[in-house]
């Protein structure tokens, strides 16, 4: 047993630390939140400059790395900073379906790409009914000849209005199956949808969308089986990502308690403070040693449903409770805009939406008890 | 024991709900009622300008002031009756600091002519007030403030900064707490002003909720003049009129009327919904959550009878910890109702303002503006601090500084 | 609107109040909780010269009064005495039904002997599936000639170890029926169970116990809507139990606090203890307040399904809390057999089962509600 | 990152769990495990004297001792191993007074000739301890103790009372927090000793629990005549001695699996009983109270893991609030446990030791006996105050008398 990072990934995670606030402070999280891309392409290319994307996949498809502890670390890091880029939608969501079940060729031409940064992809599942099974997709895909034809609406895409290609869960013959799309094709429309985590979720509709049989990501029919897996890691790397924020909360905060004072004292003294503070460590340390404790388990091939979907239900649910608390220690000027601990607020109610919220994984977990 | 009422009460219940139910026919669409509904945008404000013209005509905005300043003398109960038909509508135009705070200062504290002068523009509802109290440094402990007020001849100089002012960007008036006496510390030197926002000097700059809308503003203060007759109460005795004033605030009758609606607009939304082929409304865990919020209302509801109570027979003590628990509850409720909503709703919970947002996206602003209420007008901190000394007697401990 | 009592019934509360002050101090409870038989057949005389049975009941049937708000106020000072007795067996469960369904000739006769406080009863409902639900009682009773035969197992029968008579829920033909059946019938064995609540929780076997078809309660197929009607009341009348205790809890915590010192202080200074009691005060308040708005609905036969569930989830729910809290400011002395606090928390428990736990009711809150 | 056990640590798991298994056969019908299980009868402390000395044959008792003392050296992994499998298996045979808070005390500050002859009677489970810190008016607040220890020549004479003394009827020895100087104050002038219990003029009084359980005692010291021998450490410097002991008493690892070893069999009754036709494994809020269980253990055994990290890194600071978050997360879910398997039961729930009890009735006992788990060894307020004093670094203010 050893339960520190190792000296590479300390300075996997300095980087990307030191990157982050010198490139984007949180005014420009605010700004890049406000604007209609939502991202800012010019960080997107420094990223891939420094090599983020290609940490996160092997060699032989364009990367230099395959620790999932780098992907970890890079959506803790995102998490502190709250920054918002298409990186879990592209590198994780796609990057890892594709790697999971792409063909030879898919995986070198897309990830290669991903890892250039000349590529960015969004993961469109969810559909009318808000169902986070992968097993209720009900878009239909029509076998037409040699194609498939996509017609239906999906919901909660995140990123598809500034991805270049989309991978869409569909239902085939099959049963539901996975097809790269080009999000430029004329049949395809998207709308940014107005939401709390002003983080680009998006509904698409698909109008005759047209796929090839080499389009397929996987089998046919198998998209129930890939979506599953993809979301063992992926789960565990969004929790990355909360945890981060987490972090950066409880500090801000107590940090802030030391400093502002009220009736001569420092807020932080009072006992009550004290305790709120006190439980949101304890939320917060207990969430990481766990979430590392299980991205090692993914690194190792040994993750369970049990340990994936008890660690986003409890993230879920403490990366509320620390943000809450967080701004009722700020008082008032945690409310507003210019303040920070309200862009985590924000985040983990979006966030708890991300491959299902926690009365979906509560109930995942009770199945894998054997329930 | 008798919660029965009388059969004059019942149909003026009866007249406001049709009042009410024709009335917030010309609500903007997907009005969203609140502080948010009513200062976050200009057809909200209008509306709310509106109604509390046609709530003075009909004499409900004074409702229970005595007739000389506009009033119709009504009992507590009729008021009540008033606050929770409003809030089941989910009804604008009673201004929360000029109706509900100031003007009872105003009965307490001021002179004949202030009275007379102040109150039947209120009742009116042809003014409207925002709150002049907090500053950067004065949040909590609001015995520390420091803008400055100084007396010269017949005016009063004010230099200083206030914050956390709702509304203040449609505000005609602010109540001004300032101290009047630079060398006073804490409570002693306080003053309490009537302050109109069109004079020269006052700044009002907005201060974005985290949700991004406008319902907050910080206010600046650069050697305004205020003439001295709207100096409210005796000189340096400020701070005692503000403390009768916190009380004012906290009694927040109505909100559960309002919530209790919001559920039972959920309730629809969930037996029109399906997710993964099930109704939302057949799922155990939503309707366990749908009870608690029931009897959250329901409990919430009961209390602020008791609060009436309690004022109808002027029992002072036991309206400030009841008061205060009113806060407690229905500021944690909406906190529960939101979060809650928003998790029935799956992912359509985090939609704000949006065409295909349920219940107009509400819900999602409302998880954000739920955590100012448990802040503003007294930190629910404060509000358990104050039931524990005044509610139960315990001691209150000094610190060493 | 008039929320205060009146004269009369401030009266009744302090006769009542002084009765157990005197008659039964807290040692006396405990020991009466290690007794065989559960109470005090002394006091349980005292009870019935002093006329508490009689203001349970209209004049015609042996009583005097007939207001709700006797019983309330009468159940409320139990609770805050820990008062073990099988009044709520007795005057409510069985008091109610016979008062609801029960023949003339039943009423006069049973409640007049109730009344004088020469009959002891206890309602036998819930069977070994431990079912709240009447409609799932299952027991049979077959007709055999001008007889019912009961065969079967009762569950959580209180105060059946003492009682004369039970009222029991049994299925025959037409469906779940009442049965008046003497207590001491050799087809009847009867065990006491060792509960949390050390109060004459039973376990009841019938053997071939066999009844009239006068000694039915209510019409034969009725017992479903007998029992929900009665349990109206009894819920409302348990709660006011649970309130009582409730309110005793708080007062005595809040004591202590006050008095006990430790860093110099008394430990009610400390914020996080007021923050709790505070709590407890709230809870306490607000159950009291919507009780009485309940009972007064019930009086005014306005009583709702949503009223009385809501308040029995709430009044569950906030009991153990305000004894939890109790006991954890009370520090080690709050865990002891000899220090008071511990009789409420363990009564907080036990009685969330009487009636319906939190659970139960909320479903019915829910169904009441429209979904 | 590893979370990975290494061969040797995987076979001592197996060598555990098939001693563990064979050895539990041995326990009495239904027994309950837990300080109540030990102290409450004698049937289990016979049990749990029984287990001692077959862990102590086994070196496991001192596992980590140094070997001069009796112990076998081995790392705060391999100790780990051992606390989480004996708490899977319900085990007994680890005195958690002396095993876990004296002899750690005596390692740190007894004189040679001290631990080599008190440490291997612990060592081979032996000698039994109980605790002799608080009294009466000495709580949470343990530096205001007032049981006196007065020099006399090659002795000290006791005079006082201890309370919550657990176990002290079934226990051979007392390590006693007394005054040895009478003027002192607080934390000043205490001393630690090792008290014989069969001394002349100590009386051990039952202090029943609520449930009417006999794990706590009173002791009471009349001019009890102590060896001076057995004082340790330093006259007067008991404090910090005792002190470091507390963070001993923190560790609270093992708990975890034993609670999540409930769960198992929780889920068992669950599946196996219908109420009203249904089975009680498919209701959904019962599914969600379970899950949350399971989240709890999975979180606390990963919390134990860093535990053992820092301990093995002698990382002082972060041992001391992960301790007491681990003895919160601990104790508060032995309450969510006991809550929700007394709800999950039903009626059944509220059944002590009966033969009709499901779970051998012990949810219902330890849904009282948990309400001492959040008072013992610290309140569970003391413990989030340590967090934040030392974990978080918050200001720790004073109070005026």
């Amino acid at each position: 047993m050893d339960l520190d990072f190792n000296k590479e990934q300390e300075m996997l995670r300095k980087s990307v630390a030191e990157f982050l606030s010198k490139e984007c402070p949180f005014d420009d999280v605010r700004e890049l939140e406000d604007s209609e891309k939502g991202y800012s392409p010019a960080l997107w290319k420094k990223m891939a400059q420094l090599g983020w994307m290609e940490a996160c996949f092997p060699e032989t498809y364009g990367g230099y790395g395959e620790s999932f502890f780098d992907i970890i670390i890079i959506m803790e890091e995102i998490g502190k900073k709250a920054y918002p880029s298409p990186f879990f939608s592209t590198v994780v969501l796609c990057g890892q379906t594709i790697l999971e079940a792409g063909s030879e060729k898919q995986k070198k031409d897309l990830l290669g790409k991903i890892a250039a940064g000349k590529l960015i992809m969004a993961l469109a599942q969810q559909e009318v009914d808000a169902s986070f099974e992968p097993a209720d997709v009900s878009m239909p895909a029509e076998l037409s000849g040699d194609q498939y034809v996509l017609n239906g609406t999906k919901m909660f895409v995140q990123d598809a209005n500034v991805a270049d290609k989309l991978i869409v869960a569909a239902r085939s013959s099959e049963g539901v199956t996975l097809f790269l799309v080009d999000a430029k094709d004329p049949g395809i429309s998207c709308r940014k949808l107005n939401t709390i985590g002003k983080d680009n979720i998006c509904r698409v509709d698909f109008k005759d969308v047209k796929v090839s049989k080499d389009d397929l990501i996987g089998d046919d029919g198998k998209g129930v089986d890939i979506l599953e897996k993809m979301s063992q890691r992926a789960v565990v790397a969004k929790c990355a990502e909360m945890v981060g924020g987490a972090q950066e909360s409880l500090e801000m905060t107590v940090s802030y308690s030391k400093q502002r004072e009220q009736y001569g004292t420092p807020i932080g003294g009072f006992q009550i403070m004290q305790h709120y503070m006190a439980d949101m460590k304890i939320a917060y340390e207990t969430c990481a040693n766990y979430l590392y404790q299980v991205a090692w388990m993914v690194d190792e091939g040994k993750a369970t449903v049990l340990a994936t979907s008890a660690l986003k239900a409890e993230v879920s649910r403490q990366y509320k409770f620390i943000t809450e608390k967080g701004v009722q220690i700020h008082g008032g000027i945690g409310t507003t805009r210019e303040f920070n601990i309200g862009l985590f607020y924000r985040r983990a109610k979006a966030f708890e939406y991300v491959l299902g919220d926690a009365d979906y994984h509560t109930e995942k977990i009770a199945q894998a008890a054997g329930m | 024991m008798d919660f029965s009422l009388t059969a004059e009460e019942q149909a003026f219940e009866k007249e406001l709900e049709v009042f009410f139910e024709a009335e917030m026919k010309n609500a903007p669409p997907e009005f969203a009622g609140g502080l948010e509904g009513i200062y976050a945008n200009e057809e909200g404000n209008n509306f709310h300008k509106y109604m509390a013209k046609r709530l003075g005509e009909k004499g409900w905005i004074a409702h229970a002031w005595p007739k000389q300043y506009g009033g119709m003398e009504a009992t507590i109960m009729e008021q009540m009756i008033f606050d929770e038909v409003r809030g089941r509508y989910g009804a604008p135009g009673i201004d929360a600091f000029g109706v509900g705070m100031f003007a009872p200062t105003l009965l307490v504290g001021a002179t004949e002519e202030q009275k007379e002068r102040l109150l039947p523009p209120i009742a009116k509802g042809e003014v409207f007030y925002c709150q002049g109290w907090s500053e950067p440094d004065a949040g909590s402990d609001l015995a520390s403030v420091t803008t400055l007020a100084i007396r010269d001849g017949d005016h009063f100089i004010v230099n200083g900064q206030k914050t956390w002012t709702t509304g203040g960007h449609y505000s005609d008036h602010m109540f001004l707490l300032a101290r009047t006496d630079s060398d006073s510390k804490r409570g002693k030197g306080l003053s309490v002003f009537n302050v109109d926002m069109s004079l020269p000097g006052i700044e009002v700059r907005p201060l974005l909720y985290m949700d991004g809308n406008h319902i907050y503003n910080e206010v600046y203060f650069k050697d305004v003049k205020l003439p001295a007759y709207d100096l409210i109460g005796e000189e340096g005795k400020g701070w005692d009129l503000t403390r009768q004033t916190m009380n004012f605030e906290r009694s927040g009758q109505g909100a559960y009327a309002g919530m209790r609606v919001i559920v039972d607009e959920l309730i629809g939304y969930m037996k029109n919904t399906k997710r993964g082929g099930k109704s939302l409304a057949d799922d155990p865990i939503n309707r366990k959550k749908i009870a608690q919020l029931i009897i959250d209302c329901e409990m919430g509801t009961t209390l602020g009878y008791k609060i009436g109570w309690y004022q109808s027979k002027n029992d002072a003590m036991n309206i400030i910890w009841s008061a205060s628990s009113s806060k407690l509850l229905a500021t944690e409720l909406a906190q529960r109702l939101s979060q809650y909503a928003t998790e029935i709703m799956g992912s359509y919970g985090q939609m704000e303002d949006d065409p295909e947002a349920p219940m107009g996206g509400h819900m999602a602003n409302l998880y954000q503006f739920c955590k100012g209420m448990t802040i503003y007008a007294g930190t629910n901190e404060i509000q358990r601090n104050l039931i524990a000394w005044v509610g139960l007697g315990l001691p209150r401990l000094k610190f060493k500084p």
